[in-house]
């Protein structure tokens, strides 16, 4: 299920553009310019991209800036967004106060 | 920790029908929703829907709701609102927070019909106040009775994009402009047709070079782009607007059933990351099924249907059915889903160029890059004749499974025929009274009842109307035509209002005889 | 101009809770009780909702249904409330966020 | 591209990453092998950022303490990235005479190696964090603790030796060991690739064990599943790492503004295993309830994401950190109990001197793989 994938391929220089400095991750304040370096320091999967930057970590978990993020780090790979496995999704899928969360002895219906 | 037959997260129109077909089968159901009023996307869908009459067609959206509400609720669902699933677990456990406080809750079976979420495309100024989802803006005005905004630039030229826009008008709204990167409008050509003669422009090949506005919208750059979407500089067209909203596709909402673990695949057909299931909606893990948008983009209508099949296949695996009556729902259901997925809108013709109709006849660019057919165009199409005395102008020119014209005429004067995406044709043996059913059963407003001569050199038009305020009789107004430009003075001759309508009424206005093909829209002084 | 709309061609008159006072920014403005937060500030013009913790950028409605947290405000004292999937109560105190308190920063932009 | 070099290490996590940064630097060619997809995708991602001393078995101390004194105050300059290094102390909770009695157990000990590290009262702790619920009876006091963020520590050390030249490939699960003429030299993985290095460096966590069996090596580890949290970003608050007597919750405030927080259900030990680690439906909730006993003003803080983790436990809850003499070239870096992170820069410099210099700064001999073996 793993695929091969080496780090050490040539995927060219980082060239500046002039919309690097589009935010892309809207709570995280995250930029194009930013997701674009992170490529080419290393981060090859969305994974890695999110947990070095924190794009989709904010409160919105990545709801709107996950395809927008896809999109772009394949194109620096020179790949197809479908070949790029989303992150994770994680348990709250809203944000929820601890002290609900903390609540489970309430009545169930 | 309370156990079900069946937990449905999601009472959109796949959950919904998902619990109402297992709940038939005689399965204990128990439906999440994490919003206050049930129906998913349906209740903001205002629109009256395609389709044929087995699936709701010429039924608006938030009355299929009411209606999927209300058997839901006879047969016995929980419908549990305001109650967010917070996560999917091993064992099919699920927590949902609901009130104050989180519940544990575990089904024999699952059917996760959480929908989609909205794409979103990026330009300066994206972040600013009054860009908005085209959701969002359908939320505000048909849930909370709430103007998006004065004036709106629509992004996105799809249903969503061509359905919101008209939906804006209705509210009050003025809308600026349609833009669409892509070189030809997405969505029905209907659709289209009906924000065009409206008066609002399209600009296809066209998308935002910016947002202006420090603190909140105040208006719009678009420009022209070529054919690898970099702008064409000198085509900057600018928008005094405070509102833009963004209609660029959904995506599925597929979370929950990653993260419990499903063996998931990311399809551009489908619309991104869907679980791998098999024909009954089943997923890689056992007992947990999917239903509507989640599993692959599509139509409420469909959607509905996916839904009444996972629903059933649910009740099977539980004993509350046998295979083989499941089998035989199985492909009643997969008849009427495959029917809707036929036309020129199906999902294998996504992305490509048709040019001609089922029928032969050319498609028109200029309904496909301005969102109206031309006069000349529409002499082609076989709901078009020219007879003595009133008769329906049918203004259809795409192949979509749709026929509820058909059944509206009381004469018999529309045939569509066996394959419901065939464009429907006058019946000229057949004699129109000029009762207004089929004006007001078209989904896409596509019909008109036409007089050519009414005397004295003046025909009339009577046209579908869902605006406020209503024109009275006697009312004199300007006819606009089908790209709606003002095309000649208009006299209110006849407003008419029917429960049978239900909100399209039937305004007919005398126009100029020369006009009788031109005038299709109205605009009050 | 008020954006309510006050009669649709199709959904008729909107049904509305008990008219309501609340406070924004210390001001008292009217809503619906059970409305959310964010149709009744917008009803009375109010777009932006906050300013991002590190650009200092406005934001305001963004998907209206509760995903994206654009529109998080402070609410009753706690930040990141959703407005627009929180219901507006009598007597609510709503404020302007700045990053991720209700205490005004200095705008990095100016 | 040669699949030849140096050293060849099994596991792309934080010590993988640490070792071949340091080896790189040294000059070795290296290559990371990592199973997963991602680098730093086990307990070096999913660990909460705990950079102490206090605590820690008087074994691995000395690697701490070498870490906290000699690279972490340099190590965001150095990898480039924002490792949010704080070094503002650790302060471990107590609220009953039954808490105050562990830590003072726990002090002491840690003072007899060193450390400073003292018991204070409820006021000297409150006027550290004065956030604290007033029923903190007191606490263990250690001062040079801190935290740090793992995710872009991780990544830092990857970045950086992946600049240096190390060549990481991932989805590339190492399964078999060979030795040629008495050495330990090539490395098999599952897609059937052979590599071929002078040194073998095993940090592959969980996966260490039957790598390592496939020449004869057993190093007793269990498979837990911690999990751990983080809320929504609130106004700076505090900078200590926190922990309590019960071991209930731990954590600290992120630079984001987040708070992390860990904490135990008591079922760590017998959580199922479904290929991933997937969170259990009831440690989140068990979790929040602790950190509000000690932090009611957080209860109304939102929680955005819980995550779970393998962590691989040693028998005897020290890692494994040591050449392996009979099988020569062959280094064992694994088992390091859910407490690598703070130690992963020390781990991975000292096993960069070993292979270059074949002596370290720090004596590891504690932590020997033959301690679980019968005399010679």
């Amino acid at each position: 299920m793993y695929t091969i994938n080496d780090r050490s391929r040539d995927i060219g220089e980082f060239i500046p553009a002039e919309d690097d400095d589009m935010l892309i991750c809207r709570c995280e304040e995250i930029t194009k310019g930013e997701i674009r370096r992170a490529v080419h320091d290393g981060m090859f999967t969305l994974t890695e991209i999110r947990r070095y930057l924190r794009t989709g970590m904010g409160l919105c978990q990545g709801q709107t800036c996950s395809r927008l993020v896809k999109g772009i780090v394949a194109k620096e790979l020179g790949i197809s967004p479908a070949e790029l496995e989303p992150a994770t999704a994680r348990v709250p899928m809203r944000p929820i106060e601890m002290n609900i969360l903390a609540a489970e002895e309430t009545e169930a219906i | 920790m309370k156990r079900y037959d069946l937990i449905v997260v999601g009472a959109g129109p796949s959950g919904l029908s998902a619990a109402i077909e297992a709940a038939k089968c005689g399965m204990e159901v128990i439906v999440f929703d994490e919003n206050k009023k049930p129906g998913g996307q349906l209740f903001k869908q205002i629109h009256k829907f395609f389709g044929s009459k087995e699936h709701k067609a010429k039924i608006r959206g938030f009355r299929i709701g009411q209606d999927l509400l209300r058997e839901a609720d006879s047969l016995g669902v929980h419908v549990q609102l305001d109650a967010t699933v917070m996560g999917m677990y091993m064992d099919k456990e699920i927590t949902v927070r609901i009130g104050d406080g989180i519940q544990h809750y575990k089904g024999d079976s699952i059917i996760i019909a959480t929908g989609a979420s909205e794409n979103m495309v990026t330009f300066p100024g994206w972040t600013l106040p009054g860009v908005i989802g085209a959701g969002a803006a359908q939320t505000m005005m048909n849930l909370h009775g709430i103007k998006p905004g004065n004036r709106v630039l629509m992004l996105g030229t799809g249903n969503v994009g061509l359905v919101v826009s008209y939906q804006l008008l209705q509210a009050g709204c003025q809308v600026a402009a349609l833009v669409d990167a892509a070189p030809r409008i997405g969505g029905y050509g209907v659709h289209a047709s009906k924000v065009s003669r409206c008066g609002v422009p399209f600009y296809l090949s066209h998308t935002i070079v910016k947002a202006e506005g420090n603190d909140c919208v105040t208006g719009v750059t678009i420009a022209q782009v070529d054919e690898q979407f970099k702008f064409i500089p000198g085509t900057e067209k600018h928008f005094d607007v405070d509102t833009i909203c963004i209609a660029v596709g959904l995506s599925p909402m597929s979370q929950l059933l990653k993260m419990a673990g499903c063996k998931m695949e990311d399809n551009p057909r489908k619309g991104g990351q869907v679980p791998l299931c098999d024909k009954y909606g089943e997923t890689s893990l056992k007992g947990v099924f999917v239903a509507g948008d989640v599993s692959g983009i599509e139509e409420a209508s469909s959607a509905m249907i996916e839904g009444r099949i996972s629903g059933i296949a649910a009740a099977c695996s539980l004993g509350y059915i046998t295979g083989s009556r499941l089998e035989e729902k199985y492909q009643e259901h997969h008849k009427a889903l495959n029917g809707l997925r036929q036309g020129m809108f199906a999902p294998e013709n996504r992305g490509k160029i048709l040019k001609k109709t089922e029928e032969g006849i050319d498609i028109s660019e200029s309904l496909l890059q301005k969102g109206y057919l031309t006069a000349d165009e529409i002499e082609k199409y076989p709901g078009v004749t020219h007879q003595k005395g009133i008769h329906p102008v049918m203004e259809c020119s795409q192949n979509i499974p749709c026929n509820p014209c058909q059944d509206a005429c009381p004469k018999k004067c529309i045939k569509i025929g066996e394959n419901i995406t065939s464009l429907p044709a006058i019946d000229e043996k057949a004699q129109c009274v000029g009762c207004g059913m089929c004006v007001a059963a078209c989904s896409g407003q596509a019909i008109f009842l036409v007089d050519e001569d009414i005397g004295d050199g003046f025909a009339s038009v009577t046209l579908p109307y869902e605006f406020l305020p209503l024109p009275q009789k006697g009312d004199m107004g300007t006819a606009l035509d089908r790209s709606g430009r003002p095309c000649c003075q208009a006299e209110v001759l006849n407003i008419k209002s029917l429960p049978a309508f239900d909100h399209t009424n039937l305004l007919t206005i005398k126009v100029p005889a020369e006009m009788a093909m031109n005038a299709r829209f109205f605009k009050q002084i | 101009m008020s954006s309510r709309i006050e009669n649709h061609p199709i959904l008729g008159k909107p049904e509305t809770g008990r008219k309501v006072s609340f406070t924004y920014d210390g001001k008292k403005y009217y809503g619906f009780e059970g409305e959310p937060i964010a149709a009744a500030l917008k009803a009375s013009g109010v777009m932006v909702h906050r300013y991002t913790q590190k650009e200092h950028r406005p934001r305001g409605i963004f998907c209206a249904i509760g995903r994206c947290t654009d529109c998080v405000m402070v609410v009753n004292g706690k930040p990141n409330i959703r407005t627009c999937v929180t219901p507006l109560e009598e007597g609510m105190t709503v404020e302007t966020q700045y990053g991720v308190s209700s205490i005004m920063q200095k705008r990095k932009a100016e | 591209m040669s699949d030849c070099a140096d050293v060849i290490i099994a596991g792309g996590g934080i010590i993988g990453c640490a070792c071949a940064y340091y080896l790189a630097k040294r000059g070795c060619s290296v290559i990371v092998l990592e199973s997963s997809d991602h680098i730093g995708n086990g307990g070096s991602s999913r660990n909460g950022g705990g950079v102490r001393q206090s605590g820690r078995d008087p074994r691995e101390l000395p690697l701490a303490m070498y870490g906290i004194k000699n690279l972490w105050p340099s190590l965001s300059d150095e990898l480039e990235v924002d490792c949010e290094y704080h070094q503002d102390g650790n302060l471990r909770l107590g609220k009953t005479e039954e808490h105050i009695n562990i830590l003072r157990g726990l002090t002491t000990r840690a003072k007899a190696c060193g450390l400073e590290v003292e018991m204070i009262d409820a006021e000297a702790v409150q006027s550290i964090n004065p956030y604290l619920s007033k029923e903190v009876a007191g606490a263990s006091w250690c001062p040079t603790d801190g935290h740090a963020n793992p995710l872009t520590t991780t990544l830092g050390y990857y970045k950086t030796a992946r600049k240096l030249g190390v060549r990481f490939i991932t989805g590339e699960p190492v399964t078999e060991l060979r030795k040629i003429r008495g050495k330990v030299r090539r490395v098999v993985t599952s897609n059937g690739n052979i590599y071929e290095g002078e040194t073998i460096i095993v940090a592959a966590g969980l996966f260490s064990r039957p790598i390592l069996n496939s020449i004869g090596i057993d190093i007793p580890m269990q498979k837990v599943m911690l999990e751990a949290l983080v809320t929504e970003a609130r106004a700076h608050m505090f900078d200590q790492m926190l922990g309590t007597a019960e071991a209930d919750f731990y954590g600290h405030q992120t630079k984001h503004g987040s708070f992390v927080f860990g904490g135990t259900l008591g079922l760590e030990g017998f959580t199922r295993d479904n290929g991933t680690p997937v969170t259990n439906s009831l440690a989140a909730s068990s979790t929040c309830r602790g950190i509000i006993k000690y932090f009611p003003m957080l209860a109304d803080a939102k929680i955005v994401r819980t995550w779970a983790g393998w962590m691989d436990l040693c028998a005897d809850k020290v890692p494994v950190i040591s050449p392996v003499d009979e099988a020569p070239g062959l280094i064992a870096a694994c088992g390091f109990s859910g407490h690598g992170f703070g130690i992963a820069p020390a781990v991975g410099y000292n096993l960069a001197q070993l292979v270059t210099e074949g002596r370290t700064d720090v004596n590891l001999h504690d932590l020997r793989y033959n301690r679980f073996c019968a005399k010679a």
